[in-house]
């Protein structure tokens, strides 16, 4: 289905709910009815978006003070016509973005990917802790304000520091 | 005001402005090379010809004011190959050494290579290398690297009103001259604005890349025009000085001992720990050791003969937090008023 | 400075006078350049020496060394005779005007030009163009201080501004060019005897109080403090037996070396913090390793009152440590503890204290530098000051007598020696003689000597010669040149292998307690 | 186990038949899984943060080591990528050679899979008829790109080199002789009596679940979906060869092992057609702002060297634009979400790893099996640990 | 530890005992399989028919570290693997060797980031360091083969392992039962 029927069909179910209409698969969604909007993509019939193929965090910390920081993107596939579906959420520093793992099986691990390596937290999240890091890693790698060597790069490193799940 | 189209965008620009600096300000990059901001328009490497009203005699759009409802082209198929003809032209002179060349990565003729895309140079180079006749003992001059693109000479008579050096012929064996030698005051002033490798620093012993150096904005620490300037350092060392055109009031140029007055920094005997003279010779010792002795010393003096027997002379070579805690240190630890510095001198 | 230095090319006339600028401001010496040939200013350079200035000069004035009060008031003289000055500008903002006028009847032409060696008609188109000219600038340095009578200098260069009502206006102003990249923030940040922070003088209680409560400090004594010159004096009738000095070298730097040399010997304590093992330091009790430039962060003020920061790029070599953590520990050995333990954290002390500096904190320095005073956070700080009205309301006119130097030329010493500053070196030389880079460029010091008096003294270029003075005598090489006057000899200071200061004496100026180094009386004879 | 306790075993993360560093936290009722929770992460290097500080070019490298079982084809996801955010068309010459390489890098990555997989579940010898013919690909490899394993021969803009004659033969030598070795693999293990009880049946998941998890590539053809990247959103000239995509029905580890043995064979048609009508042309796209001046060319001509300074210190610039594309890799949809910044530097390289997902599934896929089996499923997803972590 | 604690001390009986013990031991390095990214394949590969490490005795890669004799860590060592690296390498018995295989074991390699451990000298000591990205078959039996000469000219009593204190204390791992 393309972008000016996701579009349409969107309107009637909630209106109000798309933000922007970019590029020739990409919406933005407000965030206080993200998750709504989210479900009727993966249940209405005729949009059918049943696979999340992944999801992307992006840190604009240049861009701060006036807007955001984050921009998170879902991508989104419908496996009857196999036609793609990028939606942004704008996210600021402090707030909880709704999880969509009830939604997709697929965001579980992804989200938790995102909050390991962004510092995102995922409100209704079945175990939101870190998954690629170890336990005890402090800071968020993937965020522009985190040294690309790490903080404690030049100390002789020790097995036991590191303590895992 | 005058108002004109530059690649059918309007602009309206003061009168007397080129139409170099209405392009860019209207933000439009018409490539050059011989331009440089600070300097007045030169016009010897025709990179920034544009067209006007249609006519496909190219003019030099650096030094052509803008006129009232002019049409300018800026980009045509015509200039870009004008322009790799000229660039040619100017690439005929230049020596085949950017790995070894200290400007390389930085270097504004690589820029326009790289964005005009030359990939060939169909002109015979020279036969006999070119000997130099200009070097001071700080700046080194590599006739072969030299595009006569004149900078230099523009910037020794404009900025600093000189006039050291001139340049000799435009023809094969054309390069910098000196016309007065001991005018010179090696202040840099050409070095900063030269836009190729031809004129180097003579004086670091280690050579950076621009883009495994990082580069620290500070005040130069010699006399009191407080000029702006980079200080280039690389693995915790600094390797040269350098400027930002539109920083400070001293708008990119330096003297002498700004540009290369920074070896004192890594000299191998500056001092390095407290000393303490026992009968005539000094010791090392460690910082506790001095510094109780010192805190003793004072508030034993101070018992004795009180606050006023203690003198203090602080610096204008330190920093306004240096000398603010010095006299502080003096008047509320010591008590007295003893405070002074080389204001006189 | 009164007037930021991009003003310069806003003037009609730039007078300078004892400052040598392409050599010691070689940036200003920049501007003067552009307002010359770009934006049609002219340029009345008045010095005794053939500086480079002289070359896009519009008229050169060549007094005698230390009669500047007299061609000033010669030149003021003319402009009153010949009704030039600007009546409204004195009548509304200044006073003592009739005062300095009658005091000006003895100083006519015949008398200034006898007195200063100036021509008559030299006088007469100097003081029309200044007084034609408006706005125009005076540009001075340590030419018109280093005398012992500085403060009457700078008074009357302050008269003569405000006869032709160039103060308080762009373009204007009475500028003196400092010499050290920090000199004028030092003596804002209160390194001086007689005040606090801003000016603040000790002697007023509540400034005395107000920094006795910000330090928490029982009291500050309101008696002003000893000056350099006075503190070596002391030193020597053991009235002050220990000195902490930071970052200076007064053995090369201050006149009369062996009379320094003796007072140091007899303190009891001496501690030197610097960068290298100096003169001074050689001769200290303890010495601390000290950052340069490079290796803290902080603000530096220039001399247009500019405050601009200085940050870190390397870390300083072997054990050395900044000097804030310097002084911090010391005082807390002492007793004291400083709660500030940045730079940071200092400024904003400063700027709590001190009025003129309140506005100024590292944020607003990030990306805009700042000229105090600049009271408060969104105050954009003043490029020119007295604008408008005076800082302490009218300005005042000064009758300033004429007052002959300390040691003229006679018959024993006949030249008259001034020392100064060289291109290529700063100061002592502790920075700039340490790499190769500058000493290729000046590796010795030079005395400059007319050729009139070289065939005198039968002394050709390259020579070595002996200069004595009552105080001492050095040997340093000749350099022949037209730049000194007749009967003048010219050396640098920055070399301890002549250190000129031998010959150099203690008189001072009363006020400003600065001593005279451009006058002392030598004899040149040619070395063994 | 009496009165229903359970015992709980750690599978990895050093352990044989985990295929590297996964660790499976497995809850054991007897030999009844009860419940799974796999941990990633033992390989995690920070690729993406490490992609942030290098220009588009040094990247390649980094693409390399994602899923290095089958290098190629990491490569053709990060260039096509790259080449859709800067907006520039390859050569035709350079695509096919492109298609070639990749699809000899799935083959590869197949073989790693049909080698272990068979060695898990206990047979021996198939390792070792895979890897010899592993051996002639990379022998393959090393002639055209000098490496066997992390070739690293895209380059953005095309491929690093020309071909040599010997590549040529050496490839219509493999293509000829590859199909009778997938049949030796047939006759060992399709209709092995061993073989089939072990896999038929076991770790089935439906097509609603398998898009639910997010499975793609051969994991989810075999449960039915025929969902393949090169004919759903086609790239670097797939359109114009023809060939098929194998799909299963009940999505059990025999399905998925019949739908890999079926890919071998399309693969090498693939190739087949690839080689025989290689187009003529050059090999890159000749804009000076991307492509590398050739090395003789650099010794003689100051514009080359000037132009080849500025492309090793700056290199290509990215538009101010973000772009998501996928490939078909060998464990399925490898995709790169790219943001440009107008600089050198990307600003942000997010990989969508397929073996992430597969990984992900595997609780749904192991409960209630016998430990034994969860060898065989873990091995039938075919997760590679440098892709999972990144 | 066994064959040591008779044999110590120098003379010409054990010199030649010396010689049997280590041809024995060199000849028959069991490797760990310990295979964490790309040089694992290559490892694989080296093991099987076309390279065939059985030539020099070490086809028998044995999973469980107790009974391997060589530690070929092949492959980056992430900060969140170092424990385990560090507990496999405790639990094998001692004489035992290291091979660092790869830039990334040997020092990090091209990931220079916060995850990965700069050398895996910086935990265990290791014999012999493998250069390349990843290194080629035949590079890993030239360190197997450097590896079977340092046996071959080792001293017995030189044995670090056999004086305690001097080699890596073996640190006893925390053991709690998963509940």
């Amino acid at each position: 289905m393309d972008i000016k029927g996701i579009v349409s069909r969107l309107e009637k179910t909630d209106p109000g709910a798309i933000d922007r209409v970019s590029g020739e698969n990409e919406i933005t969604l407000n965030f206080n009815d993200f998750n709504k909007a989210m479900q009727t993509l993966h249940d209405d019939k005729s949009l059918c978006f049943d696979m999340l193929v992944d999801i992307v965090a992006i840190d604009r910390i240049d861009r701060m003070p006036q807007s955001h920081r984050f921009d998170l993107v879902y991508i989104l596939l419908c496996s009857k016509d196999f036609s793609r579906l990028l939606v942004r959420l704008a996210a600021g520093e402090d707030n909880e973005v709704p999880s969509v793992s009830s939604i997709w099986a697929s965001a579980d691990w992804a989200e938790r990917e995102v909050y390991d390596l962004m510092g995102i937290t995922f409100s209704g999240h079945p175990n939101l802790r870190r998954i690629l890091t170890w336990k005890n890693f402090e800071g968020h790698p993937l965020r522009k304000d985190f040294p690309l060597e790490g903080k404690d790069f030049d100390q002789q490193f020790d097995t036991t520091s590191i303590e895992d799940y | 005001m005058v108002s004109a189209t530059i690649d059918n965008r309007e602009i309206s620009v003061p009168e007397g402005t080129t139409i170099l600096e209405a392009a860019q300000k209207a933000g439009i990059d018409i490539p050059t090379l011989c331009h440089h901001k600070r300097l007045p328009p030169i016009g010897s490497c025709n990179m920034c010809i544009v067209e006007i009203n249609g006519n496909t005699k190219p003019v030099n759009s650096c030094n052509s004011p803008v006129e009232e409802g002019m049409k300018v082209a800026t980009d045509t198929k015509a200039l870009h190959e004008q322009r790799v003809v000229n660039l040619k032209k100017i690439l005929k002179h230049h020596a085949l050494d950017c790995p070894i060349c200290d400007k390389a990565g930085e270097c504004d003729l690589q820029d326009v290579v790289y964005r005009l895309g030359v990939t060939d140079a169909p002109f015979e180079p020279r036969e006999n290398p070119r000997i130099a006749e200009y070097s001071t003992s700080l700046i080194r001059y590599w006739p072969e690297r030299c595009i006569l693109c004149q900078r230099c000479v523009t910037a020794c008579n404009a900025i600093k009103g000189i006039g050291a050096i001139d340049i000799k012929s435009d023809g094969d064996d054309g390069q910098i001259v000196v016309v007065d030698a001991d005018k010179c005051k090696s202040c840099g002033e050409c070095l900063f604005v030269c836009p190729t490798g031809a004129l180097t620093e003579n004086l670091s012993r280690y050579k950076g890349r621009p883009w495994l150096e990082n580069r620290v904005e500070t005040t130069c620490t010699y006399c009191g025009c407080g000029c702006q300037l980079q200080l280039k350092v690389m693995d915790n060392r600094v390797i040269g000085v350098t400027t930002d055109v539109d920083r400070g009031v001293n708008q990119g140029s330096l003297c002498v001992k700004g540009r290369f007055g920074y070896e004192f920094i890594g000299d191998e005997n500056r001092l390095t720990t407290p000393l303490i003279k026992e009968n005539g010779e000094f010791r090392e010792a460690s910082w506790d050791e001095a510094l109780d002795l010192t805190a003793q010393k004072f508030s034993s003096i101070k018992e004795e003969s009180g606050p006023d027997s203690i003198a203090g002379l602080t610096s204008a070579k330190c920093t306004n937090e240096e000398n603010y805690l010095f006299q502080k240190f003096m008047r509320a630890v010591i008590g007295t008023n003893n405070v002074d510095h080389c204001a006189r001198l | 400075m009164t007037n930021p230095i991009p003003d310069l090319l806003k003037s009609e006339v730039i007078l300078t006078t004892g400052t040598n600028t392409t050599e010691n401001h070689p940036i200003i010496a920049n501007y003067i350049k552009e307002a010359v040939t770009k934006r049609g200013a002219k340029l009345l350079v008045i010095d005794p020496r053939r500086i480079a200035l002289v070359d896009s000069a519009a008229l050169w004035l060549r007094p005698r060394p230390g009669t500047d009060v007299c061609w000033i008031n010669g030149l003021m003289h003319i402009i009153i005779k010949e009704g030039l000055h600007t009546k409204d500008y004195i009548e509304e903002r200044t006073e003592g005007f009739d005062e300095l006028s009658a005091h000006l009847e003895e100083f006519t032409p015949e008398y200034v030009s006898s007195i200063t060696g100036i021509s008559q008609d030299d006088l007469f188109a100097a003081a029309r163009m200044y007084a034609g000219a408006s706005p125009a600038s005076i540009l001075y340095a340590m030419g018109i201080t280093q005398h012992i009578t500085g403060t009457d200098n700078v008074k009357s260069l302050a008269n003569l501004a405000m006869l032709c009502g160039n103060v308080g206006v762009t373009g204007g102003g009475v500028n003196p060019l400092r010499g050290q990249n920090n000199v004028q923030g030092a003596c804002d940040m209160g390194g001086l005897p007689n005040v606090f922070t801003g000016y603040q003088p000790v002697l007023n209680d509540d400034a005395g109080n107000k920094f006795a409560t910000a330090w928490g400090v029982d009291n500050i004594f309101a008696k002003p403090g000893l000056t350099v010159t006075e503190m070596f004096s002391a030193a020597e009738k053991k009235q002050v037996r220990a000195m902490y000095v930071m970052g200076e070298n007064p053995v090369l730097s201050d006149p009369d070396k062996s009379h320094i040399e003796h007072c140091i010997a007899s303190l009891d304590f001496l501690v030197v913090q610097d960068i290298f093992l100096t003169e001074t330091a050689r001769l200290a009790d303890v010495v601390f390793p000290a950052t340069c430039f490079a290796e803290k962060d902080g603000t530096v003020t220039n001399t247009e009152r500019q405050v601009s920061r200085v940050k870190k790029a390397v870390d300083p070599p072997g054990d050395t440590r900044e000097d804030i953590w310097i002084l911090n520990s010391l005082s807390a050995r002492m007793g004291y503890e400083m709660s500030a333990r940045t730079a940071k954290q200092i400024m904003e002390e400063i700027a709590k204290i001190t009025p003129s500096y309140g506005g100024i904190s590292y944020e607003r320095l990030e990306n805009e530098r700042l000229a105090w005073p600049c009271p408060d956070e969104d105050h954009p700080g003043t490029p020119v000051l007295h604008v408008g009205k005076f800082a302490r309301g009218k300005g005042r006119f000064f009758a300033i007598k004429f007052i002959p130097p300390f040691e003229s030329p006679d018959s024993e010493y006949p030249f008259l020696l001034s020392t100064g500053r060289v291109m290529a070196h700063y100061h002592t030389g502790t920075m700039t003689r340490r790499g190769t880079g500058l000493n290729r460029i000046s590796p010795e010091s030079l005395a400059e000597i007319n050729p009139v008096d070289a065939e005198k003294l039968s002394i050709s270029d390259g020579d070595m010669v002996s200069i004595t003075s009552r105080r001492g005598s050095i040997t340093v090489k000749a350099w022949i040149n037209k730049r000194s006057q007749p009967g003048m000899v010219f050396v640098p200071f920055h070399f301890h292998e002549a250190p000129v200061n031998l010959l150099t004496s203690t008189a001072i100026d009363p006020v400003a307690k600065i001593p005279e180094f451009k006058v002392s009386a030598v004899r040149i004879e040619k070395a063994s | 186990m009496a009165e229903g306790k359970t015992i709980t075993l750690n599978m990895g993360p050093h352990h044989p038949a985990t295929h590297g560093v996964l660790r499976v936290e497995v809850e054991l009722d007897g030999e009844i899984i009860v419940k799974a929770t796999p941990y990633i992460g033992y390989l995690h290097r920070g690729i993406e943060k490490l992609a942030e500080s290098k220009n588009y070019q040094q990247a390649i490298p980094l693409s390399d080591r994602l899923d290095y079982a089958s290098a190629s084809a990491n490569n053709m996801g990060y260039c096509t990528a790259v080449e859709k955010l800067m907006g520039i068309e390859v050569p035709k010459r350079a695509q096919y050679l492109r298609v070639i390489m990749a699809e000899l890098a799935r083959i590869m990555g197949h073989h790693l899979w049909i080698g272990t997989h068979a060695l898990d579940i206990g047979a021996m010898t198939v390792i070792f008829y895979a890897f010899r013919d592993r051996e002639m690909i990379m022998d393959i490899n090393e002639e055209i790109a000098g490496y066997r394993l992390t070739p690293t021969f895209f380059r953005i803009g095309g491929v690093a080199a020309d071909t040599t004659p010997d590549f040529i033969k050496k490839v219509r030598e493999f293509v000829k002789w590859f199909p009778k070795a997938l049949q030796g693999y047939h006759t060992l293990l399709t209709e092995n009596k061993i073989w089939t009880t072990r896999t038929m049946g076991i770790g089935p998941i439906s097509a609603k679940d398998a898009i639910n998890a997010g499975l793609t590539g051969p994991s989810l053809r075999g449960s039915g979906v025929a969902y393949d990247i090169r004919k759903a959103f086609p790239y670097s000239s797939y359109d114009d060869f023809d060939f098929k995509i194998p799909v299963g029905e009940k999505g059990d580890v025999y399905d998925r092992y019949l739908v890999r043995m079926e890919e071998f064979a399309q693969s090498i048609k693939i190739i087949d057609q690839a080689i025989e009508n290689l187009p003529e042309g050059p090999v890159a796209i000749d804009s000076p702002w991307i492509t590398n001046p050739d090395l003789v060319s650099v010794q003689t001509d100051i514009s080359e060297l000037a132009r080849r300074f500025v492309l090793h210190t700056k290199g290509p610039v990215g538009p101010d634009k973000e772009v998501y594309h996928a490939v078909e890799g060998a464990k399925g949809e490898l995709g790169f979400y790219l943001v440009g910044d107008g600089t050198e530097h990307p600003f942000r390289m997010k990989v969508r790893s397929p073996c992430f997902y597969l990984a992900s599934a595997l609780p749904r896929l192991l409960v209630g099996h016998m430990i034994a089996d969860a060898i065989a499923i873990i091995g039938s997803i075919d997760v590679v640990l440098g892709e999972i972590d990144r | 530890m066994g064959i040591e604690n008779q044999l110590t001390g120098d003379n010409i009986l054990v010199t030649s005992l010396n010689k049997l013990v280590n041809w024995s031991r060199s000849n028959s390095v069991w490797p760990c399989t310990f295979g964490l990214a790309c040089c694992a394949l290559e490892m694989i590969a080296t093991s099987l028919a076309s390279f065939d490490i059985s030539r020099f005795g070490s086809e028998v890669f044995r999973p469980s570290p107790r009974q391997s004799d060589l530690l070929i860590v092949a492959g980056t060592v992430s900060k969140k693997m170092a424990p385990m690296v560090k507990r496999v390498y405790d639990q094998m018995a001692d004489p035992k060797w290291v091979i660092a295989m790869g830039a990334c074991a040997s020092c990090g390699g091209t990931f220079q980031s916060y995850a990965v451990l700069q050398g895996v000298d910086q935990i265990i000591p290791v014999d012999v360091y493998l250069p390349g990205c990843p290194p080629r078959p035949e590079a890993l039996l030239a360190g197997l083969m450097k590896i079977q000469e340092k046996i071959r000219t080792e001293n017995l009593n030189q044995r670090p392992d056999f004086k305690p204190g001097e080699r890596y204390e073996t640190q006893v791992p925390k053991v709690e039962l998963i509940r």
